[in-house]
């Protein structure tokens, strides 16, 4: 047996491994640097392993190859787009997480113990945060350009295992936070299983890990259905777990409430566009020529999703929650960019991703500046008023609820009048139509929050508006910007788009 | 022996493990299920790269194997946390988050 | 020279000068609007003036590339109706500006900000009317929600924000309906020839009948919604009996007409054939919004919720004269729009003027004002009478113009229509016997006239109503050329006179 | 035709004097009222001259026209503001403007207490503005505008003293009664356009030969409707009596000598239509007779001296419009009756205004008597105007009135009888609640109390009564020597089928009609003169003057046929409005929200229901894998 080492073109790869290098420095970082230093060392490094990335993948667009390791991943310009996106998002996240408030102060003591009461005296930080955010977003860069079953798998696994600790790690409702982190990690693990299975599966019938060889095996259609079918619906539970589309949206709620706020921002949004970003690369191509199996069901899954999601929605009272539901509505809304299969249903899903991503880390910032005494108000009733005391979070807030309507000249807009057209233009009327009548019932509730805000008077209960930082400000201000501009100009982010979204196979 | 056997188990061992996943409270119960989840999938693996006549199946299940030891080490994490705060490890306890 | 957007333009640089002013300086603000306004006014007479009125092509037109990859382009241009109808726009626009000179005070918020989302919506205004391109219509339609929203809500009274929040819904919901079916489009002209929105292009669109009366509907039902046609009007009272007069205004004088003017522009032009289909549907709904808005206007006891329902009966109107397919039912209802925006416009700032001297909308809480306030209860008068379609005043024309044309091809309808004017008669009559008239109830004794300023406002109103009631040519000679194109386009001609069978 | 440049002043001068009282406002309070008379005359003045131009031309030149603008023009709908002054435009010219002066001049002394003398100047301005425009309109459009004008200004009149709630009621209800009759004229005009492409008269007139019976006939009927509203006849009469709110001379003008004559003008106007269409015609004497005898019966009942005269009016206009309906024979004798009736009823009018002058605005005749000493002048021209009419001999009503009588009997068979009968007794009743009129007002025994001080009015207001007490006198006579009037109306007519002799001899129509009209005056003599008159209106009176006293319930009828289902009607809209209407939308949120809290059970914040749910989610899949390989 001769071993060959494997060709690696670093140059690809180079974001990926740039973030899980800085991954490992800020591991090293927690071992080593003193506790007085360690936040803004980390800080400055995980913001500059983002930036640098990020740099790399502006430089790395436009290249294309099927082999950059070995036939394990795929660069091409929905991997650059989905990257890309991955790490603005991230990076406008980090500056959410830099809010050191938010944050227990010993993830290990028990919640009101007097160990808890010293390391929170003492100014200790979960600085450990940082290199879990630079490990999920390495694997959400790997995961939408995997381009087999194991690669896939792995992938999801290093996304999925830093979130579940990071969903606990919140310093107010300790109990709660802790609740999501078990909630999400056994759901989560849960829906791995069904993962695996599927995929399982899937080499079953294809007799290869390659998604080529899949894609072969599907176009020849020599393999057994079954197997096919079942592979296929069991990798889907998992993804569709990721988005949070029904009926596998359980966990959202609970673990978006739960979780500290910006590591929800940091997930809502993130963790959406990576496995939105798996999913077109596998319908659009794996499964591409198996659509008239998965089409029905997952428009049934967007039919639902986005019903469900409206319709909860609604009934909320707890700001985090509400925004939850909206994203399973949402995931609904995206997944008709997956039935729509074709150019115009790749380039407004990516669009959709990029724009929705960018409104729920704002939106989700405004929340977490939201605060009493004791730290984040989530409860609507008590944003009541907001738009008097602070006329910014309030108008930010409005604007971000506005792109989730999809009124004109926000984002959402363009994103949904993009993916409707183009899922309307695969014949999926039913979703189309689904997607705009829910619209309207989510902009029910979206107005509401409006109302309160805006047009109900406060109540003196201490609720107040608190910058903690300019990196939160400085979030909120980027995410209103981008979601304005791509509202009102979205031409050249969508003829960038246009220009670069072509899977290569 | 015919191999599709070894793919009935393995459906069956999944079928338990995702049952048990729903009907036991005890959160290491539950996580134990989901790692019978997982082996069963392993199983199915290994039997259809028996079928294939490649390696790549049994790769796949050392990577699942790796993967789920990581589980662990996060999982455990957080059930013993809930544990401490909770002193108890029912996951029906964990209901503060509804509706 | 640019025209339409330079008048775009003009309003967003009044607003960017609005909120670049100091705090508390509302003074500042409303000279700043003012002039804005009068400013977009004096740009529109000029273009309109330059307007050549026997060209039924798209006038002043512009393009430019807006969202490439879909076939968007922020594309303008006005045909008569549009040009009338921005100037009506227009000229209402200093008007409410100086009518309400202190309504912003109740509010929320700042003054400044009231000026700042009166001069974005007019910006609004004339874009909605002068835009070519479906995609941009779209926008803007939907997009002129946000700021009357925040009117209503923000500087309305009573339960404004409940009536904010239900004309919000109500025309977001027909404005999705509407999305839908311009995505159809959309997806359409794509298959036909490449993306597009240019309303030409996607007028000679092969499709369906079923497709066609499918998207009819979604365009119709949002048209509809705006203008308010039974029985989608039920917003339409509680937003104008919350917001304040100058929004009332602008709501009902204007946007409201962009769905009649949407029915004109988009339902007729762009599928022929399912407009055929609906209009028996159409013309009785007309009918029924007529007498039903009538009938509950007669029987409102608050002032603005009467001012709204008398609206519903004019939009019956313009509907019906809309789909009842003869030049003069069609220039009746072009010009009734333009009429309607002076008239409803009088009657709601003298309504607001009464409503705030006396604090109460109630009508029964006013009466004698006559003796007391003359020259306000003249106003209310002349403006009730412009309303109720007196000879001589511009409704009249308009309405006429409407029924006698209506009546040459659907006479029953046109004949159950003209029982509105006595039912008008009634619902003018009635809260001027209990405002205007009678002895000076409690409480009224010693309400202001008009000062100078609100005289400077009512006088133009009142002196277009008067001119263009007895002058009415220079209009319809605008309008007429673009009404009979309309309805050649759709393959009609007048009836010949049919001499009664012999 | 001929083309004149001054129509226009007729209705500008009078426009333009309300237009500055209105608009200067209290600045003219000083002058408005004496500007606004010099406005009326000088528009009779501008009557007269044209009145003489067109004497000096020949007979078929004698209509003058004059295009003013082109006012609306739309495809083939096209109407411009034109004015046309025919013979029959004339005789409605001078007597708006010569009647409408004495008014004035009558009104600056009546008025001169009220502090608003102004306001009705200028209103007095605007109504002769709007009834010139009627009669000088020259399609039915132009007609229509000046139709609601006169209808506005009689609005803004009867309710002049609108601080009173019951005249404010009063002045609604003339407008929205006339406007039932305004929506006649408009299905007219709308007709008119369908079926021959044109309102002008001219055009309607050249287009009728072409044009089907039954067309005409619906037009005919609509104009009939039309005429009822604004001439208070059957079934649209209810609101005249009302409109005695205004000040007495807004009744002697609007209300008596001009514009509830309109319709007989409009009728009249639209010959060309009703000559071919007898059954509209046939409608139209139907309409006049039931008016004719509604009226006069109202009349006996009546103690308030306004009420009494405006039943007359109403019931004179009944003979009016029946000798209209009666075709080309009667067209010209209609007009006649008009004009006598102009005359003679502005004058008692103005004679009711100058009792009330005298006795403190009491209306009642029952808290009148013996007058006669204390107002020599009001009583004699209200005399000569009580003689004319009953139709005494050589009185203008005598001239006017027997004409029609004669024509009714004239139109032959049972008709003819019938309508002569009719118009035979209605002139004994006339006859018998004038001289109850009469009799009540200036004989007998004084009846008032204490307070009143009866005086004879200033010369400012006998003056224009004893001119029109001349009038009543001498009209009759100078109009049908040697037939002048008929002669002078000829050209308008069409005459193709020429009136056959006369049935009975008119000597012998005068006869009875005197014969009719002696029992009439007896009978008021016996029961009112020789008896003593109580002060108040007795209760125990027969059914019958119940009936009368309250407007042979006419209000009753429309009270309970139209308003009380319109405001049933109303209440029910509202509420279902409310309820269904807004009521489904609101369910329709009320679903979603009911259905969102329900869905939100699902979410029961146990870990291991989320995984059966995921489960379940799972079971589907293979269900539907399941389906689909077998």
């Amino acid at each position: 047996m001769i071993f060959t080492s494997p060709a690696l073109s670093y140059t690809l790869l180079s974001p990926i491994l740039i973030l899980l290098g800085g991954a490992l420095i800020g591991v090293l970082v927690e071992a080593f640097v003193s506790k007085a230093l360690r936040p803004v060392v980390q800080l400055t490094l995980s913001l500059g392993t983002l930036m640098l990335a990020l740099m790399q993948v502006w430089r790395i667009r436009g290249e294309e190859s099927l082999t950059p390791a070995m036939g394990s991943l795929v660069i091409d310009g929905p991997a650059v787009l989905i990257q890309g996106s991955i790490l603005i998002i991230a990076i406008i996240s980090i500056f959410l997480i830099a809010d050191t408030e938010q944050f227990t102060p010993l993830a290990a003591a028990l919640p009101g113990s007097a160990e808890e009461r010293q390391a929170e005296q003492a100014g200790n930080q979960v600085t450990e945060v940082y290199p879990l955010t630079l490990f999920a977003v390495s694997g959400m860069m790997i995961f939408p350009i995997a381009t087999d079953l194991i690669m896939l798998f792995v992938a999801l696994e290093v996304l999925s295992l830093p979130l579940y600790l990071m969903a606990g790690l919140s310093r107010r409702r300790r109990l709660a936070s802790q609740e999501s982190a078990l909630k999400y990690f056994l759901l989560g693990s849960f829906a791995s299983a069904f993962f695996l299975f599927g995929a399982a599966y899937l080499y079953g019938f294809s007799g290869s890990i390659t998604f080529s060889g899949i894609q072969a095996a599907v176009v020849g259609g020599t393999g057994n259905d079954v197997l096919l079918l079942i592979g296929m619906s069991f990798l889907s539970i998992g993804l569709l777990f990721k988005v949070g589309a029904v009926p596998f949206h359980s966990w959202t709620p609970d673990v978006y409430q739960g979780a500290p706020t910006p590591i929800t921002a940091f997930m809502a949004a993130a963790t959406k566009v990576a496995a939105f970003g798996a999913m077109l690369r596998i319908y659009y191509t794996v499964f591409a020529n198996a659509e008239w199996s998965w089409i029905p069901v997952i428009s049934a899954i967007a039919i639902i999703s986005m019903v469900l999601g409206s319709l909860v929605a609604i009934a909320q009272r707890d700001v985090k929650r509400m925004l939850a539901y909206s994203s399973i509505a949402h995931a609904g809304f995206l997944l008709s960019g997956i039935i729509a299969l074709n150019k115009s249903g790749l380039d407004a899903t990516i669009f959709y991703l990029f724009a929705y991503g960018i409104a729920t880390v704002g939106g989700f910032a405004v929340v977490t500046l939201v605060r009493d005494s004791s730290g984040e108000v989530t409860d609507l009733n008590r944003w009541k008023g907001l738009g008097k005391r602070s006329p910014f979070a309030a108008s930010a807030f409005a604007l971000f609820l506005l792109a989730f309507a999809g009124i004109p000249l926000t984002s959402g807009f363009i994103g949904k009048f993009s993916i409707f057209s183009a899922a309307y233009e695969n014949g999926a009327t039913a979703v189309v139509i689904t997607g705009v009548l829910s619209s309207a019932i989510a902009a029910f509730f979206y107005i509401r929050v409006i109302v309160l805000m805006f047009f109900t008077d406060a109540v003196e209960d201490g609720t107040a508006v608190e910058i903690p930082s300019i990196l939160t400000r400085a979030t909120v201000i980027i995410a209103a910007v981008i979601t304005l501009v791509l509202g009102i100009y979205p031409a050249p982010v969508l003829d960038f788009i246009t220009d670069l979204a072509i899977f290569i196979r | 022996m015919d191999a599709s056997n070894y793919l009935y188990i393995s459906a069956l061992l999944f079928t338990i493990g995702a049952v048990g996943v729903v009907v036991r409270r005890n959160a290491i119960v539950v996580f134990m299920c989901i790692e019978l989840m997982l082996n069963a999938s392993n199983l199915s693996l290994v039997t259809f790269s028996r079928i294939n006549g490649d390696l790549d199946g049994q790769v796949m299940a050392f990577f699942t194997m790796v993967v789920a030891a990581c589980e662990v080490v996060v999982g455990l994490a957080i059930i013993v946390a809930i544990y401490r705060s909770r002193r108890s490890a029912s996951v029906d306890d964990a209901s503060l988050l509804k509706r | 020279m640019k025209w339409l957007s330079l008048l775009m333009l003009l309003p967003l640089a009044g607003a960017a000068i609005v909120s670049a002013l100091p705090k508390g300086n509302d003074k500042a603000a409303k000279q700043a609007a003012l002039g804005t306004t009068l400013v977009v006014m004096a740009a529109t007479i000029a273009m309109a003036v330059g307007f050549q009125r026997d060209n039924v092509d798209l006038q002043y037109v512009e393009s430019y590339a807006w969202i490439p990859s879909f076939g968007i382009n922020f594309a303008l241009g006005v045909d008569a109706i549009a040009l009338v109808l921005i100037l009506m726009s227009t000229i209402l626009a200093p008007i409410v500006v100086l009518a309400g000179w202190n309504e912003a005070h109740g509010g929320r918020w700042s003054v400044k900000t009231f000026y700042i989302l009166i001069l974005v919506l007019e910006t609004m205004m004339i874009g909605v009317f002068a835009a070519t391109d479906l995609f941009l219509f779209y926008v803007i339609f939907e997009a002129m929600l946000i700021p009357v929203y925040f009117l209503i809500g923000g500087y309305g009274s009573g339960e404004r924000s409940a009536a904010a929040v239900k004309f919000l819904l109500y025309s977001l919901f027909g404005g999705l309906l509407m999305l839908a079916a311009i995505i159809a489009l959309y997806v359409m002209s794509g298959a036909q020839g490449g993306h597009t929105f240019d309303i030409d292009k996607l007028s000679q669109l092969q499709m369906s009948s079923t497709t066609q009366n499918l998207l009819f509907l979604g365009f119709f039902i949002a048209f509809a919604i705006k203008a308010p046609v039974w029985p989608f009007h039920t917003w339409l009272p509680d937003a104008a009996n919350s917001a304040t007069p100058g929004t009332s205004v602008l709501l009902l004088g204007v946007l409201d007409k962009v769905g009649t003017f949407g029915m004109i522009r988009y339902c007729l032009t762009l599928f022929p054939d399912a407009s055929k289909t609906f209009t028996p549907l159409i013309m009785v709904l007309a009918v029924i919004s007529i007498l039903y808005g009538a009938f509950l206007a007669i029987g409102a006891k608050d002032i603005k919720r009467l001012i709204a329902y008398t609206s519903i009966s004019h939009f019956g109107f313009i509907t019906m004269g809309i789909f009842a397919m003869t030049s003069q039912a069609q220039s009746g209802s072009i010009l009734y729009m333009f009429n309607h925006g002076f008239s409803t416009a009088a009657l709601f700032l003298v309504a607001g003027w009464m409503i705030s001297r006396r604090g109460s909308s109630t009508i029964a809480d006013f009466g004698g004002l006559q003796r007391i306030t003359p020259i306000m209860a003249w106003s209310f008068f002349i403006a009730g009478l412009s309303s109720l379609a007196l000879p001589g005043l511009s409704s009249f024309v308009s309405e006429f113009l409407v029924l006698v044309g209506t009546f040459t091809r659907y006479p029953v309808h046109a004949v159950i229509a003209t029982f509105g004017i006595v039912l008008a008669a009634l619902y003018i009559l009635i809260p001027v016997q209990k405002a205007l008239h009678g002895p000076t109830t409690p409480g009224n004794e010693s309400l202001k006239d008009l000062n100078l300023r609100e005289k400077l406002a009512i006088a133009p109103v009142i002196a277009i109503i008067v001119a263009l009631g007895f002058y009415p040519s220079p209009l319809l000679k605008v309008i007429n050329p673009a009404a009979t194109h309309v309805i050649s386009q759709m393959g009609f001609t007048d009836p010949a006179p049919s001499n009664g069978g012999k | 035709m001929f083309i004149s440049n001054t129509l226009v002043y007729l209705i500008a001068l009078p426009l333009a004097g309300a237009a500055i009282l209105l608009l200067a406002g209290r600045r003219t309070d000083k002058w408005g009222h004496l500007l606004a008379t010099a406005m009326s005359a000088s528009s009779f003045g501008v009557g007269l001259y044209q009145l003489m131009l067109m004497l000096d031309r020949p007979t078929e030149q004698r209509p003058a026209s004059q295009k003013l603008f082109e006012w609306i023009h739309v495809g083939e709908f096209k109407v411009d503001a034109g004015l046309l002054l025919d013979q029959l435009s004339i005789c409605f010219v001078l007597l708006i403007t010569g009647v409408g002066t004495l008014i004035h001049i009558y009104s600056i002394s009546y008025m001169s207490h009220d502090k608003d003398r102004r306001r009705f100047f200028a209103y007095l301005n605007l109504f002769i503005a709007s009834m010139l425009l009627l009669v000088l309109g020259d399609s039915y459009l132009n007609l229509y505008v000046g139709w609601e004008g006169v209808g506005l200004a009689s609005y803004l009149l009867i309710g002049f003293w609108n601080q009173k709630p019951a005249y404010a009621t009063a002045s609604k209800k003339a407008f929205v009664m006339n406007r039932v009759g305004d929506m006649g004229l408009s299905f007219a005009i709308m007709i008119a356009f369908a079926t021959m492409g044109t309102v002008s008269f001219v055009g309607v007139q050249e287009q009728v030969s072409q044009t089907s019976e039954a067309a005409l006939t619906a037009i005919g009927l609509m104009l009939l409707v039309a005429a009822a509203g604004k001439s208070a006849q059957f079934p649209l009469q209810a609101w005249l009596g009302d409109a005695m709110a205004g000040p007495t001379p807004v009744s002697a003008l609007i209300h008596a000598a001009t514009m509830v004559t309109a319709g007989v003008y409009l009728i009249t106007r639209s010959n060309f239509v009703f000559d071919a269409a007898p059954t509209a015609q046939l409608v139209v004497v139907i309409v006049g007779a039931i008016t004719l005898m509604f009226g006069a019966l109202i009349g006996t009942a009546k103690d308030d001296i306004k009420k009494a005269l405006a039943a007359s009016t109403m019931s004179q206009i009944g003979y009016m419009t029946l000798a209209a309906g009666l075709g080309p024979v009667g067209y010209a004798f209609a007009i006649m009756h008009l004009l006598t009736h102009g005359f003679f009823k502005a004058g008692m009018f103005l004679g009711a205004g100058s009792v009330m002058h005298g006795m403190n605005d009491e209306v009642n005749m029952r808290k009148y008597g013996a007058l006669r000493k204390f107002m020599p002048i009001t009583f004699v021209t209200f005399g000569l105007g009580y003689l004319a009419i009953l139709g005494i001999p050589p009185f203008a009503g005598f001239y006017s009135k027997d004409l029609i009588i004669e024509t009714a009997f004239d139109a032959g068979g049972a008709k003819g009888i019938i309508l002569g009968i009719t118009t035979l007794i209605g002139a004994s009743i006339t006859a018998f609640y004038m001289t109850r009129v009469m009799i009540l007002t200036f004989t007998g025994t004084k009846r008032w109390d204490g307070d009143a001080h009866p005086h004879e009015s200033p010369w400012l207001m006998w003056l224009p009564m004893a001119i029109l007490a001349i009038g009543s006198v001498s009209s009759g006579y100078l109009l049908s020597r040697g037939d002048a009037l008929e002669n002078w109306l000829y050209p308008l007519f069409d005459h193709s089928d020429e009136y056959q002799k006369h049935l009975i001899e008119p000597i012998i129509v005068s006869g009875m009609a005197l014969t009719m009209v002696a029992i009439g005056v007896a009978v008021a003599y016996f029961k009112y003169a020789r008896q003593d008159v109580s002060s108040t209106a007795p209760e125990d009176v027969s059914i019958f003057t119940k009936v009368a006293r309250q407007d042979l319930m006419q209000d009753r009828f429309n009270e309970a046929v139209f308003m009380r289902p319109g405001q049933a009607l109303t209440t029910t809209l509202i509420a279902t409005d409310q309820a269904v209407v807004d009521g489904a939308v609101r369910g329709v949120g009320q679903v979603a929200l009911s259905s969102g809290s329900a869905l939100r059970g699902l979410q029961n914040g146990y870990v291991r229901s989320y995984a059966a749910i995921i489960l379940v989610g799972a079971i589907a899949l293979i269900a539907a894998i399941w389906v689909v390989v077998s």
